[in-house]
């Protein structure tokens, strides 16, 4: 156990890092503030293609396609380097993790041949349109209908909860086919083209004032059978693939950093005892904080660790989102009671750390939710991991069209 | 024994919900919400003072009422059930009870009648800056009857006529009735968590103020203050609560994933479940604060602060896990959650949050232990 | 709003004081230990004669019944009463509470004759016989058989957590009849006689070393059909007016002097910054129990009012032992942490507080099962309270014999 | 970056797992459980140190085997996963350490290679009173090399053959080896939470205590000694905490109600989905506590706290909702459900409660930050 390189790994990261410092600008801020900036496309762009050619874009994929052929743990020890540089943002993300290796999985070589290199060169974005209003956290509800109409298929219905849809290119689409089968055998998924008519996108405002998510809107859309990607009723297939691959990517390590920001405030304020920073109340919660932390960022590690020994990491990645949602709200909940009165502002000019736990109390709820809510996650965590039943399903033998729906 | 509210009582707080419902849609809320000028509903502000709801609790000699607290408690719930953006806490949780509790005869003439009325909007003053207020943060300081200093946030600061403001005379802090319209006085409206309720930024220089009380006794008068109003806010608390309870409830009963509502999941039954106990716990507590308050009990202290520490808890565990229940939708701006979500902050930390106040609750405890 | 009573309630209150007065011991100790002592049978036998014959006992019943024909808001009032003095322990809770009154509800004329005064005078002691090793949360999954032979029926099976089975003379027994139609509906409820040949009765060893419950087997008990309470197959329709009189009762205020022995413990004890009791850690929590049982203590408040005012009470009472359950683990556990080192020690010579955070340390396990665990209630205010679904039921259209059962 | 333990340690891990699965089945924990007279399992004793796991960090030199660290916390969370009953800890995760530590080349000569066959048991005397360990605490003093004083609760001190005694020596005080069985030493075993862990009460009049480490640094050296403990006591916890989530688990799959597995209901799998995470989260936490442990890293008091903490939380957590999930069996004494519930409090209190390592983790914290 130990947190040095092997030869080979130390050789690998100084061979990045060197390419690095050559080709991407020092860091300014505090590391945290890149991930709020908006996305710069043409800088993401550049990034990108750079990457892509020097070998540093989809490390683990075929040169052929244009990876880099390498192993998951060179990736990972970019991944490092690059977190450690400014880079612009990364708009490739969903496309490259998620839409493009279900493409290379079940679509046809044709689209293999038009997709992957653009989208490992940055030249083209993808979203994924799989969630809908009525859906929530069953994706397999998809009600966006797809019927055929000769060699083309006509959509008409609604996604939600798509990120990046208002600068994507093109868009991977779960659409109910055969409403007369049960849920899972109807649906039959789709390649689109964000551009097209009948195409409309439009953001979903959400509490905190951002919108980072869209709704898309789908009025006689019609795509060629061409388009589709994998049989007609293999949807769900499809649409797994592509959730594998989201379960995949490594959990971050989550809100390390919350400590000292409270730390912070508890020195600059007094509760009615004395100083806050002194108060034994916060100083558990802190303890309890840290230690979520640490253990999420040594979790992290571990993942790594296999991935380096080219082993499939466990689920422990799974607990990272459910344990730091909920730090991330009550930590600013107790900003809020240090705060007092005060606590009510969020002038950024006014509220201490420039209101930053004003802020993290209004995202708080969205991160509970987004990518899964805690009940869900908790749901894979006791099926998935622990090998629970799952729930009684009223939905699975019926026809679609058959299965009760709320108001 | 008779631990809970009388027919009459019942038969005010129904009316006023049916009333509230009427004048208080969440488009009104809403109105409030998106209007930045906007600072309250002056029409709703209107139609309360017209209920009489103002001078529920000022006896009629001064132009109220003369109902008593029990009364202003169940309008009170009603009130935060409807999350009403007017400054009613202000004028009359705080600046009523303080004229009615240290006020002169002249005071209590020259004012009471007039908030009765709804002619005067009130405010209490105590916050300079972050953390829990202490005689030792208080800045504001009175010289020959003229106020000067920075008091924030105020609620309501920013539209009220007459403020109770505690400022030091000397070594030792009092209260003060300073009257807005004077010279000497700046009000700047600051961006707040709950846009429903508005809060200013008050700066005076030179503005004439009246010792409200005896001098040096500020922080014990703001305290009862605060104890008064720990109680009645405990009741908007609880009407906020239940109101969101009721809506998960009503969600989870006609949203359906994977074939079935998703109130038949048992991790949305316990969670409304747990969100039923603490409203519960609360307004129990809240009833128990409510009878010190009418009665003038010796307990007053510490059932007010059992009252806010439940109440804290209630609306706001009722308000973020309502948002939860409602999963994606619940975290836009089109659904009300965030309403209540923003509301249980304001009322959280209004008379100061809950960590202080159970630490006020913890040595009241160990003064009756000693005793 | 107010705790004074009215003239009415007031001199019916002065009445039983007078009376408690001058027939029971003034009370000795904090009031609490009352409730640990071992029932003393004799005692408790007389006390309970003595409040039969002057009306005192089963206040609501009618007074051909041996009650004393009052109303409820009187029995409140005596119950408070008779809490102030010192009275011996009440083995008749369970038969006067639940059993007697399905009896009077269900029973024929000639076993409500046969059984309710002697019931009444304390004469006679019931035991419900319900539960089932296999049954668990489920009661309705009752295994143990009845199979008519003539004139009799014959009972083989076993029960599980019965109070008082070993002192009990009679017991409300829940039985199979018939295994070929749904659950609910094979039931039959009988009456028997704890002492008759085939009944055996086992004590339970808990984890606490104590012993409150009993196991009974019945090994080809035969009953007459005259002992049958209710219609055959009506055993669930009679169980529900038992456990419905069960969930009347008023759930008890809950652990409100818990705050001072806590209080006490940290003055006793120093933490690394200095004395406990000055720990703003320690403080918040005692302020958050403290709230929870003040918050009980008011609701039962609340519960009495609405007898007083003859109303039936809300569902408020449900939450009472889910919370103290709960707050006494807690509690407990804190109290471990406060002890430190020492808090291993049980001994009541050496253990702070005589070892009370230790016994309670080991009890609320049980508190937190005992009566419907802490996830039962919660379903049953799910769903009695709230109004919400039930969970899907597999077990509801199938014959009881087809139901899926584990090991 | 290798942030896990080698092959050759998940094979130690799993020869240990088979070991103790042969040797230490519930039947030998319930024979200690059961008979008082029995204060730890003579035979498993003997099986363990003919393994050499007691020597396992004891360099060659002195008669271990020197693997190191590292193979002491796979061992360590077998042991706890078994709830092993026997003096293993305070032998080897106090009295071993302290010696390496601390010890005199003379004293490490002297002792460990004893304690590696397992002819020493030792024990960790530092306790006097409840409350937090603390300099002003203690009473017990040596004086001319005697010592005097009473110790409670010393864990496995009823059967130790050596202790290591926190006693003041003039002002300050000191750690000293004592042999018990030498004159001057009464031990009266304890009733306590754990019959499977033994404790008890020593009483020292004038036994020859011989010092251990540098005079006056007693403190700082319990303080050293408590962190390298700690965090093989956290692995112990780590396994136990993994074996009552399998319990939960296997019951949970097994056991119907309504006709379903009550493992299918989301009450139970969200319970086991929490504990699980729990788990995870100790076990990341230990982990990094081995690695600094195993290095002498500058972070092992930081790393050995979080450790603490979060194994603390976990067991305590598992081992009562497992319980929880049995439902009534589970709070029987035939069933193992309080087997587990009591070692998670003998295994939470015996290093110091989580409480007063919180406050210890902060304090690192804020000497981090200031640097």
């Amino acid at each position: 156990m130990d947190f040095n390189d092997t030869p080979e790994e130390a050789a690998y990261r100084a061979e990045a890092r060197a390419w690095l410092e050559a080709n991407a600008p020092a860091r300014t801020g505090n590391g945290e503030t890149g991930l709020e900036d908006p996305v710069s496309m043409d800088a993401a762009r550049a990034w990108q293609r750079k990457k892509a050619e020097a070998g540093y874009a989809c490390i683990t994929w075929p040169k052929a396609w244009g990876g880099g052929g390498g192993a998951s743990w060179q990736s990972v020890i970019f991944g490092q380097e690059e977190a450690k540089v400014a880079t612009p943002g990364n708009p490739f993300a969903i496309g490259l993790g998620m839409c493009v290796p279900t493409v290379m999985t079940a679509g046809n070589e044709a689209d293999k041949e038009r997709f992957v290199k653009p989208a490992v060169l940055g030249e083209e974005i993808w979203c994924q349109l799989f969630s809908e209003p009525s859906g929530g956290s069953d994706a397999a509800a998809a009600r966006t209908r797809a019927v055929r109409d000769g060699d083309d298929w006509v959509i008409n219905g609604q996604k939600v909860w798509t990120s990046g849809a208002h600068f994507s290119d093109f868009g991977l689409l779960l659409t109910r086919t055969d409403p007369d089968v049960p849920k899972h055998k109807g649906l039959t998924m789709f390649w689109i083209d964000m551009k097209a008519p009948g195409v409309e996108v439009r953001p979903i405002h959400q509490m905190s004032g951002a919108s980072n998510f869209n709704e898309v809107y789908f009025t006689d859309l019609r795509v060629k059978d061409s388009q589709r990607v994998g049989a007609v009723g293999e949807g769900w297939r499809v649409a797994v693939v592509t959730l594998m691959n989201e379960r995949l990517s490594v959990g971050g390590g989550g809100g390390g950093s919350g400590h000292r920001r409270i730390f912070k405030l508890a020195s600059d304020v007094s509760t009615l005892a004395g100083p806050a920073a002194k108060d034994a109340g916060l100083r558990e919660k802190i303890a309890e904080w840290f230690v979520q932390a640490e253990g999420l960022k040594y979790t992290t590690y571990r993942t790594m660790t296999a991935l380096s020994r080219g082993q499939t990491p466990g689920p422990e990645s799974s607990i990272a989102k459910v344990v730091s949602a909920t730090v991330m709200q009550d930590m600013a909940n107790t900003a809020m009671e240090l705060e007092d009165q005060f606590g009510i502002i969020t002038d950024p000019k006014l509220a201490p750390l420039a209101g930053a736990f004003q802020s993290a109390l209004m995202a708080a709820p969205g991160m509970r939710i987004a990518g899964g809510t805690d009940e869900i996650l908790r749901n894979i965590i006791a099926e998935r991991v622990l090998g629970l039943p799952q729930d009684v399903r009223l939905d699975k033998d019926v026809a679609f069209k058959d299965i009760p729906t709320g108001r | 024994m008779d631990f809970d509210f009388s027919d009459d009582q019942k038969f005010l707080k129904t009316e006023a919900r049916k009333f509230l419902e009427g004048r208080c849609g969440v488009g009104v809320v809403r109105g409030v919400l998106d209007d930045p000028a906007q600072s309250y509903d002056k029409g709703l502000w209107k139609a309360v003072a017209d209920q009489g709801w103002l001078g529920a609790a000022i006896p009629e000699t001064y132009g109220g009422l003369g109902l008593g607290h029990l009364e202003l408690c169940v309008i009170a719930e009603e009130l935060g059930r409807a999350l009403a953006p007017i400054p009613f806490s202000s004028t009359v949780y705080f600046v009523a009870e303080a004229l009615l509790l240290a006020g002169s005869e002249t005071q209590k003439q020259a004012w009471l009648p007039r908030i009765a009325r709804g002619e005067v909007i009130g405010c209490f003053a105590t916050s300079e800056r972050a953390g829990v207020l202490t005689e030792a943060q208080i800045a504001a300081k009175v010289d020959g009857g003229k106020l000067t200093g920075v008091k924030l946030p105020v609620t309501d600061g920013d539209v009220a006529d007459l403020a109770v403001v505690l400022a030091k005379d000397g070594g030792r802090s009092s209260l003060w009735l300073v009257d807005l319209s004077g010279p000497g006085v700046a009000r700047e409206t600051l961006q707040t968590l709950d846009p429903t309720r508005s809060a200013a930024k008050l700066t005076f220089s030179g503005a004439s103020a009246e010792r409200l009380g005896e001098p040096g006794e500020g922080m014990s008068l703001a305290e009862q203050v605060l104890n008064r109003a720990a109680v009645l806010l405990a009741f908007e608390q609880v009407g906020g609560a239940d109101r969101a309870l009721e809506m998960a409830k009503d969600y989870a009963l006609h949203r359906y994933a994977f074939g079935r509502p998703i109130g038949s999941y048992q991790a949305i039954k316990h969670k409304l479940a747990d969100i039923y106990i603490k409203n519960e716990l609360a307004r129990s507590n809240a009833y128990y604060g409510a009878w010190a308050l009418q009665t003038g009990a010796a307990e007053l202290a510490t059932a007010a602060a059992a009252a806010r520490v439940a109440a804290c808890e209630a609306f706001w565990f009722a308000a973020k896990e309502n948002l939860q229940t409602h999963g994606g939708m619940g975290y836009t701006w089109e659904v009300d959650c965030h309403l209540f979500y923003r509301r249980a902050q304001q009322l959280g930390l209004v008379a100061g949050g809950a960590k202080a106040w159970k630490e006020r609750l913890v040595s009241e405890l160990e003064r009756r232990n000693a005793a």
